[in-house]
């Protein structure tokens, strides 16, 4: 049963390590920022398979229940709490960058990362 | 009176809140917007040192093994947060202050993004509890990038966006490190991280506990703008307007500080973490001044410079020694001043000149001696000229590394001030003194009133923090003997 | 056995994901992804969680891309 | 000499560096400031090797010094390598994130 804990922490780097390659190696802008929330992803698993407790129960405490069974039993609820306020944060940045890939892409006419998110610091004209 | 404490947070928030709601009634908002940035610097003033706990949850003790826990978010508040806060109230009332006064129409989420953002550092500064932390650096994220998106210079919503993947390659490894730090300890409030690290529960040498520091040390290399983040960091502030970016690099130095202090009370039982933070310091030093020697856009060298000037806080904090975290905390006092100084000095020259290559301007002195003068003194105050401020700290630095055995970050130290005065004459000279460009033309001749303003009121903090140290040192010294015991 | 399988969902579906040269389909992939997370939360007895993650990862954020997408180009280049 | 040319090339680089728009005395002194100031402080720097061991320190000093001033031009290249380019700032990010993952993880203890 500790099992699916450690495959849940081997799922979690994997997406991380995925969503690192895809922000080196992947030139579309959409599909790095796609690369991106993986590794948000693979965070938020994490910290879930912190506080999980295989064979565990639900931390919600039943009227009638017997709270000493329930607290050898119950898994960690504080990583849980943790993880909506991420899924959130995550989701927004997601939304904010996709908001600035449609603005520069009337600009530049392309998603390509090295055309539209090049050096700018040489270029003297700015065209509209 | 501790319910002020949560105040600094709330009042900002639901400032910035109320004014993007209501941005249509323009004359109100603009009321609104200057009264509660008066605000800002005198709630921290008024309120006493203490905590505060959210909720009202107070510490729990367990009444069999007589272990403290914090159950609520708490804030703590203390003479180095009161200065802290104070001083960037004083700035964002001068920013907005600006603001309102350059433009006859406001954007209401602009105010919003400034105010945002003051409300995100405060708590950053305040907090005790580490995943409150990890929210309000996201909020200061998207803040920052929103105050870059709005400006009009060109190229700035391609730096916002650089800077907004990054922070999201740089967050989610920070939340990380926060899940391993949880995991190990079960608890997010440092405080009780600290106690269970004290007593020896948990063991500092599992390789655990040396990830969750890389992991978190990298999240805060994005935050302060240490390298790798140099460049993206010099170029925010200098896409950002010359206010805004004057607002951003307080709220860098302020988020760099108050993550380093958390990192150095969990981890500085690890003699590995002031190796780190030394060797990145260094580092940052070294680029930040050698990239601002070659800039010919004025606003990027002095992002570069201020880069560079986050190495000093860095290397006070990883002395480690209770002189030289003194000593880091005033220079990241006095970089916040003086810092905030040059960008509006320079953003009041691109307000006249439309020109902000250092190759194309000359002569300025005759047209702009009043903000030449300021320009220059505060210049010789990050150089660390006596009796500037800069000077107290930088001196304070170098006695402090050369105290713990390390000569040769002393001299590194004074050659970097060496070369941050010689970008900052070679600058001046082109700019202000240099015969003038017959193609240069000056669009329009004054500078605005609240500039001269802001630049005389961060000038006298500079000179009094200069001639009189020890009002802010003694506070500071007798915050961090307590971190340290 | 059923979180083995969506361990393996996730992963899989977010490799290919990366490598679609169409972009609503990476969209749609990115989407399966996040719903298998959802079921797995549950899973992990964190029902909240996997909620607020089927509504956000399994709906919003393919939308929000798929709207991207719309707005500026559907082919990868 | 053939250092002198050296150095003399730097000049012409720093010309290259600066092209669009007028080349300036101050400009090119600060470049060459800048060059002078990159390779004494990082040779200064590796001298706080002295604190792990003493020959290390001498050793990672003078091969320093010497792959630094063979290489005479540094600055253009450091420019290149920090430019605002997306592409290599997310490189080196990622690349020092795994330098100091490894790092801390097998070699943390040891410090």
């Amino acid at each position: 049963m500790a099992h699916t804990q450690l495959a849940v922490l081997f799922t979690s780097v994997a997406l991380i390590v995925i969503g690192l390659y895809a922000a080196i190696f992947v030139d579309n802008i959409i599909k790095k920022i796609i690369g991106i929330s993986f590794i948000e992803e693979g965070a938020n698993l994490f910290i879930v398979g912190i506080g999980y407790k295989p064979g565990g129960i639900v931390p919600i405490l039943m009227p009638g229940m017997n709270s000493t069974w329930f607290a050898s039993n119950a898994s960690y609820p504080l990583p849980y709490g943790l993880v909506l306020t991420s899924i959130v944060i995550g989701a927004s940045t997601l939304a904010v960058m996709l908001a600035l890939v449609m603005v520069l892409y009337r600009r530049y006419g392309t998603l390509s990362t090295s055309v539209m998110l090049a050096d700018t610091s040489h270029q003297e004209e700015y065209d509209e | 009176m501790n319910e002020l404490i949560p105040l600094m947070v709330i009042v900002p928030m639901m400032a910035a809140l109320l004014i993007s709601a209501f941005s249509k009634f323009d004359k109100v908002i603009k009321v609104f917007a200057f009264v509660v940035a008066l605000c800002l610097p005198i709630i921290p003033l008024l309120s006493n040192y203490g905590v505060h706990y959210f909720g009202g949850y107070a510490p729990i003790v367990d009444n069999i093994t007589n272990i403290l826990y914090h159950p609520a978010i708490t804030y703590s508040f203390n003479f180095p947060q009161q200065i802290f806060i104070g001083m960037v109230g004083i700035l964002t009332f001068l920013v907005v202050f600006i603001y309102l006064t350059k433009y006859t129409k406001v954007s209401g989420p602009y105010l919003f993004l400034l105010f945002m953002g003051t409300a995100a550092v405060t708590a950053l500064i305040l907090t005790d509890d580490i995943f409150h932390m990890f929210v309000f650096f996201e909020i200061l994220a998207l803040a920052q990038v929103g105050i870059v998106a709005a400006s009009s210079i060109d190229y700035s919503y391609e730096m916002a966006l650089k800077y907004m993947i990054l922070g999201s390659i740089g967050s989610p490894i920070m939340l990380l490190g926060i899940g391993f730090l949880l995991a190990m300890t079960g608890t997010v409030n440092i405080t009780d991280i600290v106690a269970i690290i004290r007593d020896g529960i948990i063991s500092t040498s599992s390789p655990m506990f040396f990830l969750s520091l890389a992991l978190i040390f990298f999240g805060w290399l994005y935050a302060s703008g240490l390298p790798p983040f140099h460049t993206i960091k010099s170029g925010i502030y200098s896409k950002a307007e010359p206010h805004g970016a004057a607002l951003l690099q307080s709220f860098t130095v302020i988020s760099m500080i108050s993550i380093v202090i958390i990192m150095f009370r969990i981890y500085s039982v690890l003699p590995i973490f002031e190796v780190l933070i030394v060797l990145f310091s260094v580092l940052a030093m070294i680029l930040g001044v050698s990239l601002a020697l070659t800039q010919t856009d004025f606003r990027r060298m002095i992002g570069f410079l201020a880069v560079g000037e986050l190495g000093f806080i860095g290397l006070g904090i990883g002395l480690g020694t209770q002189y030289a975290i003194t000593a880091g905390l005033f220079q990241a006092l006095n970089e916040i001043v003086i810092t905030a100084l040059l960008f509006i000095g320079f953003g009041a020259i691109v307000n006249a000149t439309n020109e902000v290559d250092t190759r194309k301007l000359g002569g300025l002195l005759a047209s702009h001696p009043k903000v030449g003068i300021m320009l220059l003194i505060g210049g010789l105050a990050m150089a660390g000229v006596p009796p500037l401020s800069g000077f107290q700290s930088k001196l304070m630095l170098v006695q402090a590394s050369l105290s713990c055995g390390y000569p040769e970050l002393s001299i590194l130290t004074i050659m970097v001030s060496i070369a941050t005065f010689v970008v900052f004459v070679k600058t001046f000279y082109s700019m202000f003194l240099r015969p003038k460009p017959h193609d240069l033309e000056v669009v329009d001749k004054d500078v605005p009133r609240a500039m001269i303003f802001a630049m005389v009121v961060l000038l006298i903090i500079i000179v009094a923090l200069g001639i009189f140290p020890d009002v802010v040192t003694n506070g500071i010294s007798n915050f961090v003997g307590g971190m340290l015991h | 056995m059923l979180d083995y399988i969506l361990m393996i969902i996730i992963v899989v579906s977010a490799i290919l994901a990366l490598i679609q040269k169409d972009l609503l389909k990476a969209a749609i992939l990115t989407g399966f992804s996040g719903g298998a997370l959802a079921v797995l939360f549950q899973i992990m007895l964190a029902p909240d969680v996997a909620l607020t993650q089927a509504i956000v990862g399994a709906a919003i954020v393919p939308v929000f891309i798929a709207l991207a997408v719309k707005k500026t180009q559907r082919g990868d280049a | 000499m053939r250092l002198y040319d050296q150095i003399f090339d730097v000049v012409k680089k720093f010309k290259e560096l600066f092209s669009p728009g007028p080349v300036t005395n101050a400009d090119v002194s600060g470049s060459l400031t800048a060059e002078i100031f990159l390779i004494v402080s990082l040779v200064i720097a590796s001298l706080l090797l002295r604190h792990v061991s003493v020959l290390l320190a001498g050793l990672v000093t003078l091969i320093l010094a010497i792959v630094l001033i063979s290489n005479i031009p540094l600055i253009p290249k450091f420019k290149i390598e920090q430019d605002d380019s997306l592409n290599k700032m997310l490189f080196y990010a990622i690349m020092v994130l795994g330098l100091i993952v490894i790092f801390m993880y097998w070699g943390g203890r040891f410090v």
